[in-house]
């Protein structure tokens, strides 16, 4: 029974179709208040879900240039980390299904699998795009994971521990650690808005320099894994910023924590939408030195304010 | 295989070919994405890539300059995908092909009508010149009633 | 940082939309004399052939049918720049309100309209549609002085029979009021 | 201040017995012809002693009587409107002159495009290559022989030109990458091609290869009659319609010295300042866009729906308004809808508050766009620049006040110049000109509204002659050459088109600056590839047939794809 048990957490909740479909919502969301602020009408809500089931049903194309195994199998890497990832993160209960002492750190590697395949991905496709876009996010994950690090690090040391589940529940009873260490959060908010490949740091796919980055020779079934990987980071974006710092399902019975957690969610993908519709791109070495200048100083803040009133 | 039938319909991603054309297309299919039209709200991006791509819209009356680039775009794009002539010089050459006037310039059939069905097979054509926004999305919806019928090719073809 | 007129127009534009409805309502703009499809109203048509000479793209054609002259439109070459319309001396061609012209097809973008044409008594071939030679006729009589007026008529209707080769030819050969001014 | 029997008496003293002819035109012309071993000499005065400006170089092919080269130099800055237009003829067995881009960098361009279509020679030219045609077509087009005309047999062998392989870097700049963009890009709506020499993201150098667009619309109109060239010359470019026909139409009205009626010289100011205010407003979203500000894309396209409202409910289409015929105006703006434009140019004054306000306020524009794609005042001269590209690096040019036509001499407006020559500063005229056009526009209805009186001369014939006229287009000085020989047809029409001259600036903007700036630098002097592209001449058969034979050869090619 207990490996059922296991295959559902695996597949229903918290794992594939749960996030799925909260990843979903999510990024709907995002599109519909884009447009919306944009005087727009935006995409009907089964949206990203039609992308998806025609991407998959369409005939997929592997460049004759391209390095073929790799250029395949990185696609495949990049959906089973993320689905990986999803074991980690407590959706609503106070614990995940995978949860020992010091699962944050594995969180931390598994959460920089993503940005590595995609710096894979450039090269595989030998395009030219590709390669730059290749460089660029080398360059910004240099920027935003030490960040991003660094502000884990801090909060590790706020609450005396590196347990996901141990996190989520200190923050019981609204002593929230946005409270208790706004610069940590700010820190690792302004990093998600680069690990979602957002304006203005949505430099390694810009458009209108070199098409769609890493992924751009990609096709059919291959970028409709791509799409879903993407679908699922909204959903580990919104729900581990509000594990980490708005305290997650705040220890309610069962329905109630997980609609408590993702309301809070959505207020995190609100904001960070308010943040993409209000700026242009930054040019990639303009993002570095904006990284060092703005988001490590405020995480070592906040781990300097982490020393001081401690736990 | 009514799921994906229904999924391609509210999806269709544009690819958008400008061959030789005076802009007038172009801009205007521009503003078909600006807030007034904004067919987003019809599933449709822009994606100007041809590999993600369902739709291919073709502008302008295509240069024989123009022409392979044309069909490599045409051949970039995965099955099943849906061809849209845009405007006059699409269509037929419009006011750049005469009769009794050989126009080096400009991809040609036999009978010297000018078009881009002379270089790759055409779904659906748009007349106007230029089509104003409302044409492009009425050309559209009657381009996705078209697309249940395409189908896959047996071999996925690997182009370059 | 952003601009905070930018982030009161996002605001503000949460709260309002202006996209059209239009697959599924009205267009977002209706305007009066928008320049769309060319409609030829066959009855005023008299197949004269002006706006073919006119016609900018060449999207206005004659052809010639069996005993009738075919006014051919291939809107989809038209540019739409109402040229026609200045041109014809009947009002018969003008350019609709009506946009939504795509279709599958590209000979199905044709409008036409078919002219009667005469046929000369003597040789039996076809020369000028018929209604070309009312309003001729018309036009002579209404410019012509009072007093030769009747003559003037009957001589029409007999000339009006012939091609203008077998006119030519006949010409001398007819009993015609006309024979006697020269 | 120089005047034309100034500049006259002293080409006169300058070349004596080798100036063979000279007349006036209409609008403060003077047409003169002179032995061509003296244009450099020419060139030389008119550029040094009196700050000329060289305005267009092309050429036409007369048959057995040989090969007509025409350079126009612009004198406007000093008496309005002057214009000197040097012919010189070559005969066809050696058509050979001297090149004039030693002395100025704006005639680089025409002369490769004249070398490659006519078959000229330009003695001296540095760099004299592939540029507007097929990479198919034969490399080293010789001279448009007399063999040819004269039907003597030459041999089939094609000279092929340096076979184009897109996206795979040369051999020769393995240290450096190249990054093609285009002919097919997201930052570009149209086909050009720029080959991008870069290290790391640094670009060391830019190449360029137009000619996409390439649809023989010259040579079309030589074969149509002026009625019906009025709407090719708007489709040459769907932007700049309005600008474009105002122009053919001037110049055709210059042929015949007509004068047209003052409502349809009010009609076509007003018609041109919306297709102004339509067109900065389309560039200001594309280039937001280009620096990835979606919502501003957004917003001022927004905008510009309003002014396309209004050029519908004048002209009955969005895009080729079809408003101007030789003599004056097709279309009238009725009375009743004056109120209502009036209103609707209200409501675009308030709503473009916004996106000024944030252009000029958001520090990521200002991190994009301030230092960005330099373009010095020197330069700027040099190269010939026209139109708010020049007019952001602080050269003072404007058509619409140094050569007025239709009403812009009884309108007042500022010409607006910033010296910086940045990105920036080209953002800046440009929202500058939108004002400036609104108020244009404002002033154009309330004279409108109480002017009546006809809408145009008739006109039915075309006298012998040939006549120069610009007008202020979108993106700067349009100019159109329209020879005569009588009839109804044109004998030639020759169009320089301001993005012609400006994408000429594009390498030296691009040198030491990054990737990912490199789109907003192209946009910047919003390009319009439809209008560089438009052109063309070969007026002799067999070469005509050789291009078939080549691209049989590229049809075999494609098979292998």
């Amino acid at each position: 029974m207990s490996f059922l048990m296991y295959l559902a957490d695996f597949l229903i909740y918290p794992g594939l179709v749960f996030a799925f479909v909260v990843g979903w919502f999510f990024y709907w969301l995002f599109r519909k208040l884009r447009a919306r602020m944009q005087y727009r009408r935006g995409p009907p809500w089964f949206q990203p879900f039609a992308d998806i089931i025609k991407l998959l049903s369409k005939s997929s194309i592997v460049p004759k240039t391209a390095h073929r195994k790799l250029f395949v199998w990185l696609a495949v890497v990049l959906f089973v980390s993320i689905w990986a990832t999803l074991m980690f993160i407590p959706a609503g209960s106070s614990s995940a299904p995978i949860a020992f002492f010091g699962d944050l750190i594995a969180l931390l590697y598994l959460l920089l699998i993503p940005p590595l395949v995609f710096v894979a991905c450039g090269p595989s496709s030998s395009s030219p795009y590709g390669s730059i876009g290749s460089n660029r996010e080398v360059v910004l994950m240099l920027a935003y994971e030490s960040a991003f690090t660094i502000a884990i690090i801090s909060i590790a040391f706020m609450t005396r521990s590196l347990s996901l589940s141990v996190i989520v529940g200190q923050q019981s009873g609204f002593s929230w650690l946005i409270f208790r260490n706004p610069f940590a959060a700010a820190a690792i908010f302004l990093c998600l808005v680069g690990k979602l490949h957002l304006k203005p740091f949505d430099i390694p796919e810009a458009e209108q320099e070199i098409v769609a980055g890493t992924v751009t020779e990609y096709s059919g079934k291959f970028l409709g894994l791509i799409e879903i990987s993407r679908t699922l980071l909204w959903y580990i974006a919104g729900v581990l910023f509000a594990d980490l710092f708005l305290g997650g399902g705040d220890g309610l019975p069962p329905p109630w924590c997980v609609i408590d957690l993702l309301i809070k969610a959505s207020i995190v993908v609100f904001t960070l939408t308010i943040v993409n519709v209000a700026s242009a791109r930054y040019r990639i070495d303009q993002a570095f030195t904006w990284y060092l200048k703005i988001p490590i100083p405020l995480s070592l803040i906040g781990l300097a304010l982490a020393f001081v009133i401690g736990g | 295989m009514g799921l994906i039938d229904w999924a391609r319909k509210k999806s269709p991603w544009i690819t958008h070919a400008h061959c030789g054309g005076c802009n007038g297309c172009d801009i205007e299919i521009a503003a078909a994405l600006t807030p007034r039209f904004d067919i987003e709200r019809l599933g449709c991006l822009l994606k100007n890539n041809p590999r993600y791509s369902d739709v291919l819209i073709i502008t302008g009356p295509v240069p024989k300059h123009t022409e392979p680039m044309l069909l490599r775009i045409y051949q970039q794009t995965p099955d099943p995908k849906i061809v849209m002539a845009i405007g006059e010089c699409a269509i037929a050459g419009g006011i750049y092909v005469e009769e009794g006037y050989d126009n080096y310039s400009i991809a040609r059939g036999a009978d010297n009508a000018g078009g881009a069905d002379k270089v790759v097979p055409v779904d659906v054509y748009v007349p106007g010149c230029p089509p104003k926004p409302e044409a492009i999305i009425h050309g559209l919806a009657l381009a996705l009633k078209k697309l249940p019928e395409k189908k896959l090719k047996a071999k996925a073809s690997n182009t370059r | 940082m952003p601009s905070l007129v930018l982030l009161k127009e996002m605001i503000k534009a949460l709260r309002r939309c202006v996209t059209t409805r239009y697959p599924f309502g009205p267009p977002a703009t209706i305007i009066h004399g928008y320049r769309g499809q060319p409609e030829i109203d066959k009855e005023k048509c008299t197949g004269c052939g002006a706006c073919a000479q006119a016609c900018s793209t060449e999207a206005i054609r004659m052809k010639q049918g069996e005993d009738a002259r075919i006014i051919d439109i291939f809107y989809g070459k038209c540019a739409f720049c109402q040229r026609c319309e200045d041109v014809c001396p009947e009002d018969a061609i003008r350019l609709t309100e009506r946009f939504e012209l795509a279709g599958y097809e590209r000979e199905s973008l044709r409008v036409n309209n078919e002219v009667r044409m005469s046929k000369c008594a003597n040789c039996g071939h076809t020369f000028f549609p018929d209604k070309q030679i009312e309003i001729m006729k018309k036009r002579v009589l209404e410019n012509i002085k009072a007093d030769i007026k009747a003559e003037v008529q009957v001589d029409l209707e007999k000339y009006s029979r012939y091609c203008v080769n077998c006119r030519r030819d006949l010409s001398f050969t007819m009993d015609t009021h006309t024979r006697k001014w020269y | 201040m120089t005047t034309a029997t100034e500049i006259e008496s002293a080409l006169r003293a300058a070349l004596g017995s080798d100036l063979i002819e000279s007349y006036r035109g209409a609008d403060n012309r003077c047409f003169i012809r002179i032995n061509r071993n003296r244009i450099r000499d020419i060139c030389r005065i008119l550029l040094t002693d009196f700050q000329a400006r060289l305005c267009q170089l092309s050429g036409m092919d007369l048959g057995l009587e040989g090969l007509d080269l025409f350079y126009s130099f612009s004198l406007d800055h000093g008496e309005k409107g002057l214009h000197v237009i040097v012919k010189a003829n070559l005969p066809r067995e050696d058509p050979k002159i001297d090149s004039l881009t030693l002395l100025t960098e704006s005639a680089n361009f025409p002369e490769r495009e004249t070398a490659e279509l006519l078959g000229i020679q330009f003695l001296d030219h540095p760099n004299l290559k592939h540029f507007m045609l097929p990479y198919e077509w034969p490399a080293k087009m010789e001279s448009s022989s007399r063999t040819e005309i004269f039907g003597e047999e030459k041999s089939n062998e094609v000279q092929q030109g340096a076979a184009w392989v897109p996206l795979r870097p040369s051999k020769e700049s393995m240290l450096a990458s190249v990054i093609p963009i285009g002919p097919y890009h997201p930052a570009l709506i149209e086909t050009a091609f720029f080959k991008l020499q870069v290290d790391g993201e640094k670009i060391l150098n830019a190449d360029m290869k137009f000619g996409f667009n390439h649809r023989g619309i010259m040579r079309l109109m030589q074969n149509r009659s002026y009625w019906r060239d009025i709407y090719l010359a708007e489709r040459v470019c769907g932007i700049c319609s309005q600008a474009h026909s105002t122009a053919f139409c001037r110049t055709a009205e210059m042929i015949n010295k007509i004068d047209i009626p003052d409502r349809a010289r009010y009609i076509r100011t007003f018609m041109c300042e919306l297709e102004r205010l339509q067109s900065h407003l389309l560039w200001l979203g594309v280039a937001m866009d280009l620096i990835g500000f979606q919502t501003l894309f957004m917003l001022s396209w927004k905008d510009r729906e309003i002014v396309m409202d209004c050029q519908e409910m004048i002209s009955g289409a969005r895009v080729h308004k079809a408003m101007n015929t030789i003599g004056g105006a097709r279309r009238d703006i009725a009375k009743e809808i004056i109120p209502k434009i009036e209103t609707k140019i209200t409501e675009l004054k308030k709503s473009l508050v916004t996106t000024i306000n944030t252009v000029a306020n958001d520090s990521i524009i200002k991190a994009r766009t301030k230092d960005v794609g330099l373009l010095t005042k020197n330069d700027a001269i040099n190269l010939g620049v026209v139109g708010p590209t020049a007019r952001a690096s602080g050269v003072d040019i404007d058509v619409r006040r140094d050569d007025p036509y239709a009403a812009y001499g009884e309108v007042s407006f500022k010409v607006i110049t910033r010296s910086e020559g940045d990105v920036l500063a080209k953002v800046v005229v440009r929202l500058g000109e939108i004002e400036e056009a609104l108020g244009i526009c404002e002033y154009c209805l309330d004279v409108l509204q109480n002017v009546g009186g006809s809408l145009s001369t008739e006109t039915s014939e075309f006298a012998e002659g040939d006549a120069f006229g610009k007008v202020e287009a979108l993106r700067g000085e349009l100019v159109y050459y329209i020879a005569s020989d009588g009839t109804n047809v044109p004998k030639a029409v020759r169009m320089r088109t301001p993005s012609f001259n400006n994408n000429a600036s594009i390498p030296y903007m691009l040198r030491e600056q990054t990737i990912a700036d490199a789109p907003i630098i192209i946009g910047s002097i919003d390009p319009c590839f439809s209008c560089t592209d438009r052109l063309v001449e070969l007026e002799d058969v067999k070469t005509h047939r050789r291009y078939m034979a080549t691209l049989k050869q590229l049809s075999r090619k494609r098979k292998r794809l």
